[in-house]
């Protein structure tokens, strides 16, 4: 048994689908952690890449070009996101609840778009399964022949590095930026952040769109980068496993990218123990990854460190 | 007199800091005991050693005699001690009376008995005249009020000690007489007090006993009576200063703020600002005199921005800014000391450092195309820390642990160094030392020579008498007159203070 | 009572299967008493009947699927399985890769892969069959079908359900309704009771988890005075649960649909898209257990041997084999 | 169809629905109510009221009595609730992830629970629907009789008198007991309340175990309530929607009762219209109760009115 376990540590294609299970964690969470920064919940993560995944299919089969698909995927993320900053931030009403009624919204709105695309028109079933162009990787020139290392990390769809691209970017972006000090003083004090000239609602909405373009990208990734289809649901979960990857990483690039990670490893490896029939049983395996989670939030809780209006509507007084 | 607490060799290190060092006090029975010293000297570390909020790192505390261990504010206020803490621990949803009644036992336990508890501070603040609504919830009252309400909170609690951190910083001075009336008799009824301020002449006014500290440590222990605000200041500041500003005469120029029958609601939606004309030229201080609650945080917030405005007009150097966004009133070159530096000042999580070029930071020299130039922030930073001298080891720590003190000095420092056209200080030396007073209001002359206009918001009318070229009475979202200081007899301030005199011929007086 | 058509026992011999290992590719946990579990008894029913040795993987993701499949076919699994239409394309990619071994996927649909058996159920016989007893046996003219949620699959079954009654010149009003989900017993119950107070008197069920909540709303109806009420059971035979007023009703049976794939294998038969009915036992009609009127039982018998002789006596009943 | 939707609302049936599908919303919100005034996130309905419905069926079959499932329903949700308080109070763990990750624990752990009592051992298939003991109405004496009004109101299992009687309860414990003006104090200031002796912990425990109790009741109602039987996942949601009952109430308990009626009036019109064959489009009806709870996120956000210090952990300073 051990010497199974070992085996797939020493298999490079585990390797591969850590990072390839990590992508969707990460894309969601890297903007999602803008928008958090900025004093907002993002738990609605999970509906804003349902309207993604169901954009990229859309778009990939509309424009006949997968690029299509990515760019209908962003904007049906962000729209999602723009609702969001409408209730969240214009209206000022309850984070969470809104989080939870968009990812709700989001589950009907993605059936009845994907119906009334594929199925010609409003209500019809879709009978088949849809089939669109899809991502195909890109084995980086040079890099992806270094034997090993190569396939892992350099033989991947675009998205992928896009990914990973984005920890030091939005690193970058947060500590390096005058946008950036905004966002973080926005999110710590809106008032004060008011009163210095900042407008609150102007970031929240930028973070927002943001936050919605990154999970429209990490559903893409999931309907027509891994597959080039879409099913019901087909996030299944992985908003909510974003937005703990957030809160493991305290709020910290670094630490997020690896909360993604971690997530990725521990689904990846799994599913590898299954089909190798170590015996551990599976309830033991599946429960893995939320044991990890609890696990994170007992190491590293201490001192709040979340951004201190976080979940706070801004209003300003008067009339 | 029995003595009642002694602290003896008491020490307090934080990380880095030794905050209380070989502290020796005695408090007697019956007595007013003052706590004095800059900003960050020790004063609320001391206090919250006693009160359990922290544990002394050496020293021994004796109540009544007897060594205690205080573990927790609870044993404290289960020995018999009251703690009315700067910021007020009261919770604003809930009443007066529920204020009060928390955490004790009802007499009909687990059933509230609201009732009782009414008459009961009913009785108490006729005794000590500290009247206040019990069934209010404590978010509608004024602040003078809520200090009632907590030191209500205190006597019902039949303390034996009372422990007042800087009272008087948030109050108006009718209520700081009102306050000092309450002490008296409290203390005539054999309750000891211990009151921490910055201000001597309350020290003189009121106290029997004065310690001053210093770096964390005793300087100076003596009854009141034998000593004088000149000595005291010494010993807290280990300097000579001078006690009276030495103000030119102004030399004011062309009209920069013009408010013209402004009128705004307040937080809770009625009339705060009720059709307010004024204006202010360059170079003169127009000082805002009134009583807290009548206005004066939403005349500033209005003219920044910051809040809406129902009707009027507001002009900066002639453009149209009522409510225009805050960003648009800036780039006018508009400087803002709002009151609540914690809420709406400073971002106290982030460094010191961006907060003192948070108003400037999308600008070079401290960012180009969006990206901080970190090397520029941080020269600027050290340089403004050295200016101010705000005391803190490095420019980059989260603003949040600088002393209240200090924090003010961050936002002057901000809002001063940019050269502003138009100032409005709202409460700009709350809770400061008199150094650091002093300081502020050596910076805002030098601002008012170098051609501002300055809007001066204060409660503390000395800090308006002192400074102010013109000198405007709120009341009740009202300016009952304007007067220049040269011939603004304090009798006639006082009652337009409360309202009782109004000056004829309408508001405008040059 | 009717009993289910025996399988046709195909020419070629089978030994050819025994020994083999079969590996299965499951969306969710064995014992979700549904999905899953019927996957996880063909199994071990094909284990049985066939000496394969068997393993399986839960909770597999689409976008892992293909990994997994690859690990069972280098671990030197001869017949791989995919539960699921989900898994179309993995399944295709691995298939492709691994041209000697056998891919079979339940629900699909891909037809070009010659070692790549999709199979499904053939749609349409359940509804129109169903939906005759149901129309002739109701007393109010009230029949609803009770669907967990919507699919096209379902959505056929129960246009069948109407073209049958209309067809028998019955007048009975068909309701199709959906719970919006198909684990929520406390919802289907509640709109089971809603059908009830409509007049509805015969139900088909077909709401997964939900289904205990539809018999317990007709158990207290039924207990109150209302004991013409009768619930025709989908999927299995769930007369168990409340044998005074629930049908067998219709079964799609799994095991069956496996088994005749894994004999379409054995015979040699190249990988194509297959989707069984009635005329291959795959799906079939359950006893009545006496809850129907016996002249109704035994013109239903009638119409069925008729069928399976001669489909065109239901001229309306299109079967559908790519749902 | 105007005469159809008129015909619903003048059934009493109709009526007695809407109070049936209230009740476990009710009994959920009612004690989420309690933590949520102490400053908790109880996103975590779904999980502790999974609980409940787990040991209602497990406590019914192993006494063979309704109330023995009532009482280990009542043990399962406190030992829910204990876990949240341990995790967030004691650990100071972030809350909403806390829910989450103690949400899908609960959906796991019910599984493996019913297959250890009902499968005879660890991970074994249960094979058959189980059936145990349960509720049946109680029809009140005198008041049951009354026409119309009888059958509407008086003619219920206990757990619906319960829920409604929760009301005055709930309101009386928050607004005229010693305890309820604890719990209020710590919800709105923590440290205000820790100054005063009130033991944060204490109060945060004990309105999480009451907040388990009764979301382990509203679970009861589910399993032996309404059936007789357990199913993965039977809450199915409405753990979410207790919470949103919440917000939409404004936390004040009548404003709980309104939208704990509002959601159950949704969900029976609902169920309705489509037996009465309405020519609505079922996917609008399923998605009536999201609209409902938009629509009051939007109508009564305003002035934010949750306790102030809702989500944060407290920690003593400078020890
Ligand atoms: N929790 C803490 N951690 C670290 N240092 C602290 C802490 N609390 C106080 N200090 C330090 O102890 C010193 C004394 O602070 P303290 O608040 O007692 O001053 P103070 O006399 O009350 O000042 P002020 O007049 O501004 O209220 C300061 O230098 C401060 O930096
Ligand atoms: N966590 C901390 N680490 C270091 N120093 C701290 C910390 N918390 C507080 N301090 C110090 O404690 C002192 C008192 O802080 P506090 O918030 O009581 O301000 P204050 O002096 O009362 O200010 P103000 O007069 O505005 O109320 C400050 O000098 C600050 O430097
Ligand atoms: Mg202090
Ligand atoms: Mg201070």
């Amino acid at each position: 048994m051990l010497n199974d376990l070992l085996s797939i540590f020493a298999s490079p294609e585990f390797y591969q689908a850590v990072l390839r299970m990590a992508t969707p964690l990460l894309l969601a969470a890297m903007g999602g952690l803008v928008a958090e920064r900025a004093g907002l919940v993002t738990f609605s993560m999970e509906g804003m890449m349902l309207m993604g995944a169901v954009g990229g299919v859309i778009g990939s089969h509309l424009t006949g070009s997968v690029w299509g698909g990515l760019l209908l995927a962003v904007i049906f993320g962000m729209l999602a996101g723009l609702t969001y900053a409408v209730m969240a931030v214009s209206i000022g009403a309850h984070q969470i609840v809104t989080c939870v009624a968009l990812n709700m919204g989001a589950m009907g709105l993605t059936s009845v778009l994907f119906g009334l695309v594929f199925g010609g028109g409003s209500g019809a079933v879709v009978q088949d399964v849809i089939q669109v162009a899809s991502l195909s990787p890109w084995k980086i020139p040079l890099l992806g022949e270094i034997p090993i290392l190569g396939p892992i990390f350099f033989n991947h769809i675009p998205l992928v590095y896009l990914a990973f691209l984005t920890v030091p970017a939005v690193w970058f972006l947060l500590y390096r930026t005058t946008w950036g000090l905004k966002i973080r003083a926005v999110g710590e004090h809106p008032h004060a952040a008011d009163a210095l000239g900042i407008s609150v609602v102007r970031v929240r909405y930028l973070t927002l769109l943001f936050a919605g373009a990154f999970a429209g990208l990490a559903g893409a990734f999931l309907s027509i980068g891994v597959l080039n289809t879409w099913q019901e649901n087909m996030t299944s979960g992985r908003g909510f496993i974003a937005y703990t990857a957030i809160v493991f990483g305290k709020w910290q690039p670094l630490g997020v990218l690896l909360g993604a990670l971690l997530f990725g490893l521990a689904d990846a490896l799994q599913l590898r123990v299954q089909t190798m029939n170590i015996a551990i049983p599976y309830q033991a395996m599946v429960a893995f990854p939320y044991v990890v989670t609890l696990l994170a939030l007992i190491l590293f809780s201490g001192k709040a460190s979340w951004p201190a209006a976080s979940g706070q509507a801004f209003k300003r007084e008067g009339k | 007199m029995p003595e009642l607490l002694r602290l003896e060799k008491i020490q307090k290190t934080f990380p880095g800091v030794l905050a209380n060092d070989n502290v020796d006090l005695t408090i007697q029975r019956g007595e007013i005991h003052a706590l004095l010293g800059e900003n960050g000297s020790g004063k609320t570390t001391l206090m919250n050693c006693v009160f359990g909020v922290y544990r002394p790192t050496r020293g021994q505390i004796y109540w009544k005699g007897q060594p205690m261990e205080i573990h927790q504010a609870h044993d404290a206020i289960a020995l018999g001690m009251g703690m009315v803490h700067q910021h007020f621990m009261l919770i604003p949803q809930l009443t007066v009376a529920e204020n009060v009644i928390l955490g004790l036992k009802s007499p009909r336990e687990p059933f509230l008995n609201l009732e009782a508890v009414a008459r009961q501070i009913f009785e108490t603040g006729q005794r000590f005249h500290l009247n206040v609504d019990p069934h209010a919830p404590v978010w509608s009252l004024p602040v003078g009020a809520q200090q009632r309400v907590e030191i209500l909170k205190v006597l019902y609690r039949q303390a034996e000690l009372l422990i007042l951190d800087e009272p008087t910083a948030v109050l108006t001075p009718g209520e700081v007489e009102e306050l000092f009336a309450v002490l008296k008799e409290l203390a005539r009824a054999g309750l000891s007090i211990i009151f921490i301020t910055h201000k001597l002449e309350e020290v003189m006014a009121i106290c029997d006993q004065v310690t001053v500290l210093r770096n964390g440590r005793v300087v100076a222990s003596s009854p009141v009576d034998q000593t004088t605000p000149q000595d005291l200041a010494r010993s807290m500041v280990g300097r000579e200063v001078a006690l009276n500003l030495q103000k030119p005469p102004a030399q004011p120029g062309e009209v920069v703020l013009s408010v013209q029958n402004l009128r705004a609601l307040g937080s809770r939606g009625l009339p705060a600002l009720n059709n307010i004309s004024f204006e202010i030229r360059a170079g003169e201080i127009l000082g805002i005199a009134g009583v807290d609650g009548n206005g004066q945080t939403e005349l500033g917030d209005v003219i920044a921005g910051l809040r809406r405005a129902a009707s009027g007009r507001v002009t900066i150097a002639g453009q149209d800014t009522l409510n225009r966004p805050p960003r648009e009133i800036l780039d006018l070159n508009f400087a803002y000391i709002p009151p609540d530096r914690q809420r709406t000042g400073l971002l106290m999580e982030l460094p010191i450092a961006e907060n003192l070029v948070a108003k400037t930071i999308t600008r070079p020299p401290f960012s180009r195309r969006g990206f901080l130039q970190q090397a520029e922030i941080n020269r600027f930073a050290a340089q403004a820390v050295s200016e101010y001298e705000i005391k803190t080891p490095q420019a980059s720590l989260p603003v949040r642990l600088l002393s209240g003190g200090n924090q003010q000095k961050v936002v002057l420092a901000r809002e001063v160094s940019r050269r502003p056209r138009l100032l409005i200080a709202s409460q700009p030396t709350r809770g400061l030392d008199i150094g650091a007073s002093e300081y502020v209001h050596r910076q805002m002359l030098a601002a008012r020579a170098a051609g501002a206009a300055i809007l001066l918001i204060s409660t503390d009318l000395e800090e308006i008498l002192s400074l102010s070229d013109r000198i405007a009475v709120l009341y009740e979202g009202q300016i009952m007159g304007i007067l220049a200081t040269a011939d603004a007899p304090i009798h006639k301030i006082g009652e337009m203070m409360a309202g009782v005199f109004r000056q004829p011929g309408g508001q405008i007086a040059a | 009572a009717p009993q289910p058509p025996a399988a046709k026992t195909p020419a070629a011999p089978l030994s050819g299967l025994s020994g083999m290992k079969m590996a299965a590719v499951l969306s969710g946990p064995v014992n979700d008493a549904g999905w899953n579990a019927n996957a996880y008894q063909a199994l071990t029913e094909a284990r049985d009947k066939y000496g394969l040795e068997i393993a399986y993987t839960e909770y597999v993701k689409v976008e892992d699927a293909a990994q997994v499949m690859r690990d069972y076919a280098d671990a030197g699994f001869q017949i791989i399985m995919a539960h699921g239409n989900e898994y179309s394309d993995q399944i295709s990619e691995v298939a492709r890769e691994y041209p000697d071994l056998h891919f079979i996927q339940t629900n699909g649909s891909e037809a070009g892969i010659p070692n790549l058996y999709t199979v499904g159920f053939a749609i349409g016989e359940g509804g129109y069959l169903m939906g005759w007893l149901a129309c002739k046996i109701s007393q109010t003219g009230k029949v609803a079908f009770i669907i967990g949620e919507q699919y096209p699959a379902v959505q056929y079954q129960a246009q069948m359900v109407g073209q049958a009654c209309a067809d028998l010149g019955l007048q009975a009003k068909v309701l199709e309704t959906y719970v919006g989900s198909w684990t929520d017993p406390t919802k289907t119950k509640e709109l089971t009771k809603a059908a009830l107070e409509q007049g509805v008197d015969v139900i088909i069920l077909m709401a997964d988890s939900g289904d205990s909540g539809a018999i317990e709303a007709v158990r207290e109806a039924y207990a109150a005075g209302s004991t013409s009420l009768r619930i025709i059971s989908w999927v299995k035979d769930k007369n168990h649960l409340a044998p005074e007023f629930v049908l067998g009703g219709w079964t799609e049976d799994v095991s069956r649909e496996i088994d005749a794939t894994l004999q379409l294998i054995a015979a040699g038969e190249p990988g194509g898209h297959f989707a069984f009915g009635l005329a291959e036992g795959v799906v079939y009609p359950n006893p009545m257990y006496g809850l129907v009127p016996a002249e109704v039982e035994s013109e239903f018998n009638q119409l069925l041997q008729d069928y399976l002789q001669d489909p065109s006596i239901f001229p309306n009943l299109v079967v559908r084999r790519d749902l």
